[in-house]
């Protein structure tokens, strides 16, 4: 088992550029397939437009700086498997003119990466933990990578439970694959949504009461568990105090913060949350390390 | 009332007039002008019976807008008339306090005012002419089809134009309602580094503009004549841009100040746009080509051999001439530009060697500063202080 | 000489009414016998009656402008088969020569030194502009009315940093300058001089000088200013000077440490060409805080909070020091004089009295 | 890669109508002030209504229609019919986004304004009022500026195009003045200046001329008039020069209207 008191750092891959290269510039990149996934959302596979077999190694929870040629450039989270660096997976809701521009593009097309930055998910220091996976809509993009890899090492690791929770059944994001890993024995996955229609017979409802059964049935043990959190900052917060009542401390919680990126090298300032840069110190905090920030209004 | 004075007569309605049964054009919109108007003409075996040019344009009160204002407001505000003349109204405005308050604006202010107006002219005909009267002469709908077939003359027209604007720019700080004028002068002396970068345009320009006014001579104009009575300004040195006497071709000859005693405007029921009537007179022209018709003798020799080439002589009596007026124009204020820059520049130039440092790098005080204290070039050249302080 | 030397000399003159730094033609640009009177939102050049060359104190300019431009082209690029072209041509950026640096501008310099080389990423236009500067330095004789860089450390003396440090002596015998070195390039330039060497009494001159501008400064930053905004994250105080804060961004462009940038990406009208362009920014700005669904500093209070606990505390956890060099500058650019010192005082206060 | 839209690769291209309700056409001519870009741009639009620049009129629907202000009731329906028309509704000027000049009407009586003016005010047809555009139909995107400038309006014409989001800040001119390095003229002379609730975008004009801004690019974001005019006060405005600095080019739209009434 894990040490309980000090909890494992988040995780990092420091970006593949070779020393002395400039930061800013966006590396071209060829869109090798198109996925829809929602009605809005999306999936790019990338390889690199010039050495297309360099592998773009990342830790699960890092994002790249993506760039939409002449709209401009948006931090988005690798959603593929870390064990696959040949491919460099995005999915991408259509939020905003540079979202929508990079949805319109058709395989063959180029978008401009730079990346990977920040720190992810504690992944491998959750080894020998029960892991809790609690991941709200398109939150389920970011932690993919971080069960593409608990599930590759699935001995490594205590219980394992996922929590999703979508708005309806049609906004269930990676539905096939949710139901290969439900499928199988060694992981708990449950799903529920806010709004349902008749047809539905799943569970309707928030994350947090999932969370509140599962503990009840003993999926995990608090005191030995890592959460990862993923989702709007809401959703966040409410299962942040739902693990905290199940006897999940705050130095066992990881949850990913969203702010504004120009750079994500440290330079624009925007992404600012407190006395931290999300794009280096984030965007995966351990909530022990942000909680005092995350009640104060418009920080 | 937004209507710019040069507009309405360089708009033709290219429709034939004139058939033996009695027939009525109405356009209910005329494309390619300032301002909205349209136009109905009652046609009865080739003689018209009635013409209304009627402005529909909303009214916008500008006489109103100005009561009870600060007059530093009044340069502001009527340049809102008309976007595409500013600097008329502008100058206009401010002419009229700096009369009401008794001061004259000379020397290198002066030039710098009648540069920045022969911008104006640059940009406004140029675009006139070129942009929105051309098209019809050669059959387009406008300019942009005609530049499919003519790229030449629409890019070198656009050149032209531009360099109007890049002449307000440097004195006004941007072309549609500039912001560096004011009563009594200007806000801040161009830079001299700006003002250098006009130069070598300028010299393109005179050329340029010949080449299109040949373009222009090539153009079919109806023969159709009549005898105007032209009025305008008359100086006794130059080329009238903002001052002189009211003259005409049949005797008028007025100071300013007695515009009161021989026009008056009256509303009429159709149009939003007040019609200016001379006493004594049916009809009489204003604009370009009458001050053309006045003043042939002030103009460069260069502008008047230019003018004499194209066919046109001292006099203009068709009305079509304006093309060929305006288009000539266009050559006469980029010759005289070149002329005007070099003592300009070298008076700026004899102004700030001569100041001592600091005081000419110093900002122009704001306007409330008494006069005592605009010691050094900025100043003293640049911007005029009341005595009485407001 | 540093012009043969071959570097665009930078240095103080007068342009519109103020103190500017701009490429110096010749010594005789420089506002001799000048000197500034500063407070909040109040700033106007007097003829003093000693010609001094630096009496003046910081102006509106800083030297950020040369080393971090405001608005810069970052890259540009083409489509061609494999996607596309990037290009990163810059105009090539001279050698600059900074002529009357500040001691609390060196202090800024470094400070932004740490943000642009921050241990994972280096930005390699600033960093070759700034390898490449000369820095003249210039000690302070007297303090602008909005100085307060002793109690932040960072003045009046230029201690390092420098490639020479000039100290300005001007007395009824003599107006000399005590010239000292801070670097091999500036003793290069210096062997080329004819110089005196300086006594011991020219050096407890130059001492008296700045002893001089600690001796009337008016301003301090009080202590403990970074535990103090930590503790006071939701305060009374933000409201109050929301109140009076116009959300301009005057404070954070004239600031010497202020990095803040947005970016604008474009295309030509036919999309084959786009480029990057980088930009000063201010966290005033509403688009600042920008997140889908809204941004998150929409109240003035919280982004004058962000603004004054980035520079006084939260710079400490980022780079290791204050982001505030007590220039003065944020306090007299401010139009309605918003002061950075007395707003930390108010809040101190207030704790104070709490407590009282 | 294609960042072309669907609509720009379409065959068609997507038309462009200007209208022109009242106003001095200088923001019309703006459009036509871009010597450069003036080709490019009729390259990749097809400009279906523009009455300053063309005969030509092309039926809508409209995929951009952009607009100046209105005074008449015929106007009013007029406006009604240009939206229904128009995929993309911008309007472009303070004419359109505010009222423009002609506003200062809306704090009088309007008869008074007409027998000031006209001889015969039976002939005259107007509203009381002069309103934005956006007071009476939903409007996709409003470009500041009396006049506009013409940087700006080019890529708020390409972005639409694009579907990209305009290049157009809302912050404040003081800004621009530190981008460009102009010394603030309100600090430096005490000159009154309205630039730090003024949106940015002409460019800093007025204070690189050693002069205040007017507001002719409106209210800023989030513009704190209240505390401007108390440092003007202090700087030797009285409540009358301050009623008339906020009343000018945009003295309708909502915080220079609610700031100029309260120094009535
Ligand atoms: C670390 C990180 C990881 C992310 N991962 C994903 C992901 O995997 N999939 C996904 O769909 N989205 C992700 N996002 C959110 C995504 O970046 C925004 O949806 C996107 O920036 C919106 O851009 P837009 O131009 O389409 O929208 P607009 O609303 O037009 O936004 C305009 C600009 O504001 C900024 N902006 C807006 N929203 C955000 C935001 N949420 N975060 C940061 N900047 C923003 C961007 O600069 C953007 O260009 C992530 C954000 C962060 C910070
Ligand atoms: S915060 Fe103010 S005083 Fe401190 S360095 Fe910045 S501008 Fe100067
Ligand atoms: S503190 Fe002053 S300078 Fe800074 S944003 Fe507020 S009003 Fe502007
Ligand atoms: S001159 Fe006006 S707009 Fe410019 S910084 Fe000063 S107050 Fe702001």
């Amino acid at each position: 088992m894990n040490q309980t008191a000090t909890a494992p750092a988040s995780e990092s891959i420091n970006s593949g550029l070779q020393p002395g290269a400039d930061p800013m510039l966006p590396v071209p990149y060829i869109i090798q397939k198109t996925r829809r996934e929602l009605r809005d959302t999306f999936t790019l596979e990338l390889t690199p437009a010039l050495n297309s077999d360099q592998p773009f190694h990342f830790a699960p929870g890092q994002f790249t700086m993506l760039y939409a040629f002449g709209y401009g450039e948006v931090p988005i989270s690798i959603s593929g498997d870390p064990a696959n660096p040949g491919t460099l997976i995005h999915t991408i809701r259509e939020v905003g003119a540079i979202t929508r521009a990079l949805g319109r593009l058709k395989r063959g097309a180029s978008v401009g990466v730079r990346g990977p930055f920040g720190v992810g998910w504690p992944v491998t220091a959750a080894e020998g933990s029960d892991v809790v996976i609690l991941a709200g809509g398109l939150g389920l993009a970011p932690l993919r990578p971080a069960i593409y890899q608990i599930l590759a090492q699935r001995a490594r690791y205590g219980n394992v439970c996922i929590y999703y929770g979508a708005r309806s059944p049609a906004d269930i994001l990676f539905l096939q694959q949710l139901q290969r890993w439900r499928g199988r024995f060694d992981i708990t996955v449950e799903v529920t949504v806010d709004r349902a229609p008749a047809d539905w017979s799943g569970r309707v409802g928030v994350v947090t009461q999932l969370l509140t059964r599962a503990s009840s049935q003993s999926g995990f043990d608090p005191v030995h568990t890592i959460a990862l959190v993923c989702g709007p900052e809401v959703m966040m917060r409410f299962c942040a105090s739902a693990l905290n009542e199940q006897g999940v401390g705050d130095e066992r919680i990881y949850l990913s913060v969203e702010r504004n990126m120009k750079c994500a090298l440290g330079f624009c300032g925007h992404c600012q949350f407190g006395p931290g840069f999300v794009c280096k110190d984030g965007p995966v905090y351990r909530l022990d390390q942000i909680k005092p920030l995350l009640t104060i209004r418009e920080l | 009332m937004s209507k710019s004075p040069h507009k309405p007569a360089s708009k033709p309605t290219n429709k034939p007039i004139g058939t033996a049964k009695s027939r009525t054009i109405k356009v209910d919109a005329l494309a390619r002008v300032e301002g909205e108007g349209a136009l109905t003409v009652r046609v009865k075996n080739g003689v018209i019976q009635e013409l209304k040019f009627r402005i529909f344009e909303p009214p916008r009160f500008f006489e109103a807008l100005l009561q009870g204002r600060p007059y530093s407001d009044a340069p502001d505000i009527t340049a809102r008339i008309c976007g595409i003349c500013p600097i008329a109204y502008m100058l206009g405005a401010s002419q009229a306090m700096e009369d009401a308050l008794g001061i004259q604006v000379q020397g290198p202010l002066r030039d710098l005012r009648r540069l920045i107006y022969c911008g104006e002219w640059i940009e406004s005909h140029v675009l006139h002419a070129a942009m929105l009267h051309a098209p019809d002469f050669l059959g387009y709908q406008d300019s942009i089809q005609l530049a499919r077939d003519h790229p030449g003359v629409v890019e070198k027209a656009l050149r032209l134009k531009k360099l109007g604007n890049q002449i307000l720019e440097v004195i006004g700080g941007r072309a549609v309602h500039p912001v560096n004028l004011k009563v009594g002068g200007f806000y801040r002396t161009p830079r001299r580094r700006d003002i250098r970068t006009l130069i070598e345009p300028l010299r393109w320009a005179v050329g340029a503009a010949q080449e299109l006014l040949q373009v222009f001579a090539g153009f079919e104009f109806p023969d159709y004549h009549y005898d105007y009575t032209c009025v305008s300004l008359r100086h006794p040195e130059e080329y009238p841009i903002t001052e002189g006497r009211l003259v005409s071709n049949r005797g008028l000859d007025i100071a300013i100040d007695e515009f009161a005693e021989h026009f008056s405007e009256e509303h009429v029921a159709h149009s939003n746009a007040l019609h200016g009537v001379m006493r004594g007179t049916e009809h009489y022209l204003v604009g370009p080509i009458a001050r053309y018709n006045n003043n042939f003798g002030q103009l460069s020799p260069s502008a008047q051999q230019a003018a004499k080439a194209a066919g046109l002589g001292p006099s203009a009596t068709t009305r079509f001439t304006v093309f060929w007026y305006v288009w000539w124009k266009c050559c006469m204020p980029a010759k005289k530009r070149c002329d005007w820059l070099r003592p300009i520049r070298n008076r700026i130039l004899a102004a700030s060697t001569s100041a001592p440092v600091p005081t000419q790098r110093r900002a122009p005080e704001p306007a409330t500063a008494a006069p005592k204290r605009h010691a050094g070039f900025a100043i003293t050249a640049m911007s005029w202080t009341p005595k009485a302080g407001y | 000489m540093l012009t043969d030397a071959g570097y665009a000399v930078i240095g103080p003159q007068i342009s519109d009414g103020a103190i500017v730094y701009e490429p110096l033609e010749s010594a005789a640009d420089l506002p001799q016998g000048w000197i500034d009177e500063q407070a909040g939102g109040h700033y106007r050049l007097q003829q003093n009656t000693r010609p001094a060359l630096f009496d003046y104190v910081v102006g509106p300019h800083s030297w950020k402008r040369y080393l971090f431009p405001p608005r810069q082209r970052l890259w540009q690029a083409e489509r061609n088969d494999q996607g596309f072209q990037i290009n990163t041509d810059q105009p090539a950026t001279p050698r600059y020569a900074f002529i009357g640096v500040r001691s609390c501008e060196i202090k800024a310099m470094q400070i932004q030194d740490r943000v642009f080389n921050n241990g994972h990423f280096a930005d390699p236009g600033y960093q070759t502009r700034r390898e490449n500067a000369f820095i003249v330095a210039v000690n302070c004789a007297r303090p602008g009315g909005t100085c307060f860089c002793v109690s932040m450390d960072s003045g009046p003396k230029a201690r390092q940093g420098f490639d020479l440090a000039l100290t300005e002596i001007l007395d009824d015998e003599r107006h000399v300058f005590m010239v000292e070195t801070g670097s091999d390039r500036g003793r290069d330039i210096l062997a080329q001089l004819a110089l005196t060497p300086a006594d011991m009494t020219d050096i407890n001159a130059a001492s008296a000088v700045t002893q001089n501008a600690v001796k009337n400064m008016q301003k301090a930053m009080p202590d403990g200013v970074e535990t103090l905004l930590k503790r006071n994250l939701e305060h009374p105080q933000w409201e109050a000077v929301a109140q009076r804060c116009l959300s301009c961004g005057n404070c954070t462009m004239v600031c010497p440490t202020c990095f803040c940038t947005t970016v604008e990406d474009s295309t030509d009208l036919s999309a084959t060409v786009a480029e990057r362009w980088r930009q000063w920014d201010s966290c005033f700005s509403v688009d600042f805080s920008y997140i889908h669904g809204g941004s998150i500093r929409r109240e003035g209070y919280s982004r004058y909070r962000q603004w004054m606990t980035h520079k006084l505390a939260h710079w400490h956890d980022q780079f290791d020091s204050s982001g505030c060099v007590g220039c003065g500058r944020c306090v007299t650019w401010c139009p309605v004089g918003i002061d950075i010192t007395e707003e930390a005082r108010a809040i101190q206060d207030s704790e104070k009295e709490a407590s009282a | 890669m294609s960042s072309r839209t669907p609509r720009q690769s379409r065959s068609r291209k997507p038309k462009l109508a200007v209208w022109k309700f009242s106003s001095c056409d200088g923001c019309q001519l703006s459009l036509l002030d871009c010597e450069d870009e003036l080709l490019a741009v009729a390259e990749s639009v097809e400009i279906a209504y523009f009455l300053e620049a063309t005969r030509a009129q092309i039926r809508g629907p409209y995929d951009a229609g952009r607009r100046l202000d209105y005074h008449t009731s015929e106007d009013a329906e007029r406006i009604r019919r240009v939206r229904r028309q128009s995929k993309v509704l911008i309007t472009i000027g303070a004419c359109a986004t505010a009222g423009g000049i002609q506003a200062l009407r809306n704090f009088k009586d309007v008869d008074q304004f007409i027998n000031a003016v006209y001889a015969r005010p039976d002939f005259i047809d107007t509203l009381a009022q002069s309103t934005a555009i956006a007071e009476h139909v939903p409007v996709d995107f409003e470009l500041r500026g009396c006049p506009i400038n013409k940087q700006q309006l080019l890529d708020v014409l390409s972005a639409h195009l694009a579907d990209r989001k305009p290049n157009v800040a809302r912050h404040s001119q003081c800004m621009e003045c530190k981008l460009s390095g102009t010394i603030c003229v309100m600090v430096a002379h005490g000159t009154p200046c309205l630039g730090p609730v003024t949106q940015a975008g002409c460019g800093n004009l007025c204070p690189s001329c050693t002069r205040g801004c007017y507001g002719c690019f409106g209210p800023m974001e989030t513009p704190n008039a209240a505390s401007l005019s108390t440092q003007l006060a202090t700087l030797g405005q009285t409540p009358r020069q301050l009623k008339q600095l906020y009343r000018s080019y945009n003295a309708n739209a909502p915080a220079f209207r609610a700031e100029s009434l309260r120094h009535e």
